[in-house]
């Protein structure tokens, strides 16, 4: 076999489409696992419709998956597709718009028949007339090579047929030069019961391969090499948002020495942090699966009440549900983390889309003045280590924590740097356990101003908590006007004093004073912060400020906000940090809002702030 | 506490005034659970009342156990966190007709289903208290209250009929002014899983002698059918039995007088639910006491922490650092 | 549309492509409900089916019909108000056993209880689909899936029994691929108040074959138990029966072969609670068709309409003007 | 009978004080029924404990009622009594505090029994220490004497002994020259199946009565007159809030021409409005007594789509609850109008209290950009005008509105000019009914941006509503990420588009150019416009204005705003409008929070911005 000769590019987007039946999620998170293993900075983004298993051929149908990676740092899933797969006639019709002109298609020209191109709106073969000439094309007849590849193993037209993702794989990796062994793995051990299956993936796998090995490829298409990125040293694995929440929540329980409790309702997509946690019983983690959002809620804060860490997740329609809830557990001062894996809203809206437009329900979203602490994590990996937080300011400061996501860090997936836990402190809790002389459950600590936490079965501190306004001093229900006033303003105090553990606001990048400065926060980190660095590259003098605490906000940040000529704040949202900015600190920020279920991309990004810019002067 | 020594009512009692109107039924309830903890010698630091909103969801204030005076409804949802979490704890949870058979109806279910290890008790006053008087989900047909100025025209909901249909597996009746009260509590308390405990109870101020029939000191002797395991259908001075009319399978409150004699009456079998279905809502007479209780039934929270314990012992207490290094990694020089 | 002529189940189909999986027993029940419109000629402006959110809450969507998709779990409530400010309209609720017996039981129960002229399908697939398979309320203990990897530890409740314990009127259970849904839906639409009918329904991609012993098209005949009003208890093939075990108030399946004759098996009676209780969950079989009917019940929304109208007569329609200067007014100059 | 004379007074604050079995509500609506029948101006505050029926003597079971009225335009209960009326040791010890020096203390010896003497705290009997040295005392034996007036009807003591607020109620009108007439009237027809009791009330009432004219009053003490207040001519009546919002809502239907349906579940302080509209069936007014608040909405959102005006009440925990049902109604674009009663917040909070702290949650507490109208009323007679206008956004704008009261308005009663009906315009809604060639629901007026409204029965228009997003262009499901983005800036715009029928912002009082505006919403009204009156007395240049639209703003805001060198924002909350100034109008609101669950004392207003004048100065 001659060495192939491959092109080296510093960078590839891939977008792997398909029905929701062909694996498309399979293929593209096997493609990444090869591909993180061979030391590339990749992120992904998957897309998927919120039909379980739409009919096969239709346009709402499409699933799809991306890919970036590259030789170099990278924070965003790309903007545009330098090669789409396309399993059928809709995976094409859905996402050659978005193609890169010049970029490389590959089709299973197998699947282009009378009906799916029907099925898709296609009056002609797209693959027959000139709708892929800006295009560099590879068509193939994949449906027929997989059934040739897998025919010894007998399994049926069906399941034969099913392999055809595994066949593309194989061609991808070798096009892209990525090593099939873990695939191999995993097939053997995901089809541990079903060897037949398992082999006759594999070799259609290896068929794959070998076509890209021994065919001719057209001219113009050749073997590419991705070098290996210069990231850090270190170990590595991949991790999504909502793995790495469960796994964060879970330490974080660990540090504070207390068992977590994870009370919560299926919704997408928060559901896989249930999942995540259900599977985690062997470290003492119990999981509630609750008749609704607000038992679920109110079973956390009954097992914070008893000394557990009380954590629920949902997406936005929970957290509405929620919230008379919270409010008792402001009320009670008792630890709770809700998380929000942010969806598109409002309503039912998008579900299976991401969006950041929970962060007004996330501040404000309550009866009453009820003030709580809102962090928001930045990518799937900062999730890990926003959790630790929370469950610290849960703890130390006897408060609930909103925790915000969002579909796009729940279901994306990133190289992650393994963290030596052992730099990571410890924060571990300690139950009160005073004279019953003089006692109240609302004795505070001067500093944090949390309350005592003392739990049933402690002996002589029997006590009751509620909803009810209760007095400063005696822990009593308390109706006294002036004792409400104070209690609203020490309610609100206290959450302040969180800014003190937090970190200063600083800068991402760019300098203080440059012309312009654009403040994000959550998942819009990498796209923002790629931006920036295109706008310097452009010449233009701009920073980037990423805000993960949203309430209280970073110390220093008016001071710092207000060295900049002006303040643009992107987000997945009508404005809702911006708005917050201009009304917490009187700082003029203007918003760039995108509400469209999709990340921003980089250059919609680049070209805005520039025409921004240009307009001004 | 370490020897502790035979409590009283007082001790059980916190230094909260009580305050329910005068003459509120709510008040002998407090009475027959703070018997009920002295029977059972309860550590007041181990026991925990969990209440929603309305007059008797004051009730944790009034207990020197621990306590949380929740929000409207929920109560069953919040008891079984704590449980979860501390089966060390014996947990009531206290709740009023509107409380959990209106806005908390669905937890009331969900808490039945699971069979919690835990005590419900509704305090059914066929009102609500709190929010001045408006019908509840059990007042009856024709109702006049300030919401319902015509009469109410929705049919009422028989509370034990929830609860069997939601699957519980202890289902008790009592009333407020009853010295049987501190029985029931002690059987449902020593029940593993949740006794669901219903006590008709008076509101003098808004729904005053509603249950009078029943609970009449003298009269409502005639009407208190108090079930027995094993014994016949009887009330309590013998005047009305309860016997099955075999060819239509329904039960029929008969009068004693009228020549039945007590074998024709149908005998108590607390382990039977369709007999527990049957006697539920008589015509006439109200049958009180522990109507089903299936004590083979799994219990929630055991079974929670035994899936805990088994995942420890098959695979080892968790360890971060392993978790972390699960499924595929690589290293990056 | 003023002729009405003849319509087809086509004309009952929007012009929505349908969009669940290949094989989903949605479809059967989409199916039967347009088979049910076309067989009582419904007119498709008067009638409005709304739903909750699950996959089979997609179902109006599909429907040439008014429509709402509401909420997860509230569909009866939007329902409710939709028939006391519509009375002339013909109002289905279509929910799943996640949307109305998880986060929505409190809704079902309290339509029920008020038996709100409407009807209501519950498919009962045992799973939650549209997120993806966690275990539901009524899946089975020991449920793998992904929120229970080691088996669910929840005690299910049976639909029905929920229904009946809540108090309703109409209480049916069918499947997706029967015949006789268009004919059960007809009663329960024909029925004046709520009509609760809940249908078995498989989810091949999460919950596959979970009812196949009961609904197979050919073995399945052994163990339905299609109920009719005044006919002996048997499945669907003679094999198995229902006995009254009168000594200890149970039923008992009994195998006819050994030696039963038809004279000792239960005679259904639709009107008797005590009955539908008593079969709606039975062992190896399943009672199918109308559990329960009681015909007589007051219905919710025509006691409303008629406080409403009793008022117009006794006060007369209703005056601003006057109303504004009732009580005390007086004068300045 | 000699003619008394009389001390004309040009305004008076009485607070009527005793168990809450006393009958002190039922006594201070007398009063003042009766002053508004002399035709003072007056404005009243019931101010009663949480439990219902707290055991007799207790310090929290006091029940208030507090009564100001004059011979000019009074806007408050009054900052502090100039007459306590005791009716036992705890009311006295409880109100005393509030009490101007040299007022008058009316208390019934009666009740100073060494119990009730320990209920309160007192050790020793106030009446025979210095205790009231400070006041005018009127220190009669009120249980007594009640008992003597009423013996020939035989009541038996407890029911004799209840006629003592009548009693009490008969000198207090001897003392300020009311009318006992319509109080007469009044017990005839209460009692009008015991007569018994009825007479012995009116004995009691007149023996109070006959005690004033004839015994000798304590030097100091005499008869007071309090001429008629110069109001507008025309018919008045007393209203409260929740009243006139029920009849505004009735009324408002009626000018849509289409039925009323309000669902509701009971909670303080929003129930009477429940209350109310049950007794409006003969005006067609379906009310729902739901199982809970979510399905208090749901219904009332299932009958906006059949063609009713669904509405639902409630206080801020059940605001919580229904977020997840109103963004449903924002997505479909339906009329609702929920009303929020606010109360003392967070959680439970303090039930029974007014505040003002729903604000965020009105405007921003839903998952997702869910923007719907938000409006508050200013008085208890506003409440009227506002529920129109409700009325008329929400069918002409196919849109929720939240329309927040509070407490303080619910309860608090006012004399209220009867409007003449004649003058409201009538805005009649027309269901569409055009052709179903090219229909979906979500055509649009060009002008509002108000979806049509085609209703369940209209042949042709079968369509399906849903929370899911839907094409702008087609009304069906759509996950287009351009359309969402245009969709959720239609949805913001439609409700910005509401500006355009509200009045413009506009000054209350004061000048443009002003050195200080205080900016006030809600039932702050009279507070702020008499303090701003007061401090225009003191020589300051101070404006107010009082918004009613707080989303969208008034046209013109911020122009009017940006003349003034200050703003100063009172508020019951924790500064919730001033954020929302900041946030909007990029303006610097600086906020005075009372959050006391009490109204603002027109003293403390007055003394706060003066006080922040200086110290600018
Ligand atoms: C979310 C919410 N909705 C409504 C209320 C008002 N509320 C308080 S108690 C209650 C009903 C009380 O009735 P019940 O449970 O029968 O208790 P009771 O007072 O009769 O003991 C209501 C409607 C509330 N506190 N919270
Ligand atoms: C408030 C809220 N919580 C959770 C969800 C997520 N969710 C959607 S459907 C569903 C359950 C579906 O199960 P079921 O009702 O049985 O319907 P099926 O899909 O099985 O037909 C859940 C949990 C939601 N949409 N809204
Ligand atoms: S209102 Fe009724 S239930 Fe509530 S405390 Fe008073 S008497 Fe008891
Ligand atoms: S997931 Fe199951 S219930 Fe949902 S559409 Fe697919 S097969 Fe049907
Ligand atoms: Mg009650
Ligand atoms: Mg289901």
């Amino acid at each position: 076999m001659q060495e192939t000769t491959r092109e080296d590019l510093d960078s590839v987007v891939i977008r792997f489409a398909g029905d929701s039946g062909d694996g498309m999620q399979l293929t593209g998170s096997q493609f990444t696992s090869a591909t993180a293993l061979m030391g590339n900075d990749l992120a992904t983004f998957p897309d998927f419709p919120a039909e379980i298993r739409a009919p096969a051929g239709t346009l709402y149908g499409v699933s799809g998956f991306q890919i970036h990676f590259a030789d170099h740092d990278i924070l965003t899933p790309g903007d545009a597709p330098d090669v789409l797969v396309a399993m059928n006639p809709a995976a094409l019709k859905v996402n050659l718009p978005m193609l890169n002109r010049g970029g490389l298609v590959v089709v299973n020209r197998g699947a282009f028949t009378k009906s799916n191109l029907k099925k898709a709106g296609y009056e002609e073969n797209p693959l027959d007339d000139n709708t892929l000439d800006p295009f560099r094309v590879l068509d193939l007849d994949i449906s027929k090579m997989t059934l040739e590849a897998v025919k010894e193993f007998d399994l049926g037209a069906k399941a034969a047929g099913r392999c055809k993702n595994m066949w593309t794989l194989g061609l991808m990796f070798w096009l892209f030069g990525r090593d099939r062994q873990s695939t191999v793995a995993w097939l053997r051990e995901k089809f541990a019961k079903k060897p037949k299956v398992a082999e006759a993936n594999i070799a259609a796998l290896n068929a794959g391969h070998i076509y890209g090995e021994t065919a001719e490829l057209p001219s113009g298409i050749g073997a590419y090499n991705v070098p290996k990125a210069t990231l850090e040293a270190g170990e590595y694995r991949n991790i999504d948002g909502n793995l790495a929440l469960a796994w964060g929540l879970t330490h974080g329980a660990k540090l504070a020495n207390i068992p977590l409790f994870y009370g919560s309702y299926p919704i997408t997509p928060a559901s896989s942090l249930l999942h995540n946690l259900a599977k985690l019983k062997n470290f003492g983690v119990a999981t509630f699966q609750a008749e609704d959002e607000i038992a679920a809620v109110c079973a956390a804060i009954g097992a914070s009440f008893g000394g557990s860490l009380g954590v629920t997740g949902t997406s936005g329609p929970g957290v509405a549900l929620k919230a008379e809830a919270i409010g008792l557990a402001i009320s009670t001062e008792l630890p709770l983390i809700i998380v929000d894996v942010q969806r598109g809203g409002p309503s039912t809206g998008l579900p299976t889309k991401t969006e950041q437009s929970d962060l007004f329900q996330a501040v404000w979203g309550r009866n009453g003045d009820a003030p709580l602490c809102v962090l928001a994590a930045s990518t799937p990996g900062d999730c890990f280590f926003r959790a630790i937080e929370a469950v610290k300011i849960a703890t130390k400061f006897m408060t609930p924590v909103m925790l915000l996501s969002d579909g796009y860090l729940a279901n994306g997936a990133e190289p992650w740097p393994i963290p030596d836990l052992g730099q990571i402190d410890d924060f571990p809790v300690s139950f009160y356990e005073g004279e019953a002389e003089g006692f109240h459950p609302y004795l505070r600590d001067e500093e944090t101003l949390a309350r005592v936490w003392p739990i049933p079965g402690t002996p002589g501190l029997q006590h009751r908590l509620g909803g009810l306004e209760k007095g400063q001093d005696s822990g009593n229900i308390s109706y006294d006007p002036d004792n409400h006033h104070a209690m609203t303003e020490l309610r609100a105090e206290k959450i302040q004093r969180i800014a003190q553990i937090l970190p200063e606001a600083t800068l991402d990048s760019g300098e203080a004073g440059a012309d312009l400065v654009l403040v994000g926060w959550g998942s819009t980190y990498g796209a923002i912060r790629q931006s920036c660095e295109r706008l310097r590259e452009q010449g233009k003098n701009v920073a980037h400020i990423h805000i993960h605490s949203i309430w209280p906000l970073p110390r220093g940040l008016k001071e710092l906000l207000s060295s900049f000529g002006r303040i643009i704040v992107p987000e997945m949202n009508n404005g809702q940090l911006a708005a917050l900015l201009r009304a917490e600190l009187g700082v003029n920020a203007e918003s760039y809002a995108k509400v469209a279920g999709q990340p921003f991309r980089i250059a919609e990004l680049t070209d805005e702030v520039a025409r921004r810019m240009e307009n001004a002067s | 506490m370490t020897e502790n020594p035979k409590l009283t009512k007082k001790d059980f009692a916190s230094d909260q005034e009580v305050r329910w109107c005068p003459g509120c039924g709510d008040y002998a309830i407090l009475a027959g659970v703070q018997k009920t903890l002295v029977d059972i010698s309860a550590k007041p630091e181990n026991t925990v009342f969990i209440s929603g909103i309305g007059c008797s969801s004051r009730f944790p204030y009034y207990m020197n156990t621990y306590g949380m005076h929740t929000i409207h409804g929920r109560a069953p949802a919040f008891a079984t966190g704590l449980k979860l979490a501390r089966p060390d704890l014996d947990v009531w949870v206290i709740t009023g007709d509107g409380d959990s058979l209106s806005i908390g109806g669905n937890h009331l279910v969900h808490v039945l289903r699971r069979n919690v290890n835990l005590q419900i008790i509704l305090f059914n006053n066929q009102i609500y208290g709190l929010t001045k008087g408006q019908y509840s989900p059990t007042s009856d047909v024709g109702q006049v209250s300030p919401s319902s100025p015509y009469g109410s025209v929705d049919q009422p909901v028989v509370p034990v009929r929830v609860a069997l249909g939601a699957n519980a597996q202890f289902v008790g009746r009592s009333f407020d002014v009853t010295r049987n009260l501190p029985i029931l509590l002690r059987a449902a308390r020593d029940f593993e899983g949740t006794g669901f405990v219903e006590v008709l109870q008076n509101c003098p101020v808004f729904n005053d002698g509603v249950f009078e029939l029943i609970t009449d000191r003298k009269a409502g002797k005639q009407r208190q059918l108090w079930v027995e395991h094993g014994k016949p259908l009887v009330t309590l001075d013998g005047t009305y039995g309860v016997r099955l009319n075999k060819n239509e399978l329904r039960v029929e409150v008969v009068k004693m007088e009228e020549g039945v004699s007590t074998e024709d009456l149908l005998l108590h079998d607390e382990t039977n639910r369709n007999l527990a279905w049957m006697i539920s809502d008589l015509p006439e007479i109200k049958a009180l006491g522990i109507l089903f209780r299936n004590t083979s039934a799994p219990v929630y929270d055991a079974a929670v922490r035994q899936q805990l314990q088994m995942a420890k012992d098959k695979l080892g207490e968790g360890d971060m650092n392993a978790l972390l290094r699960s499924g595929h990694t690589w290293t990056v020089d």
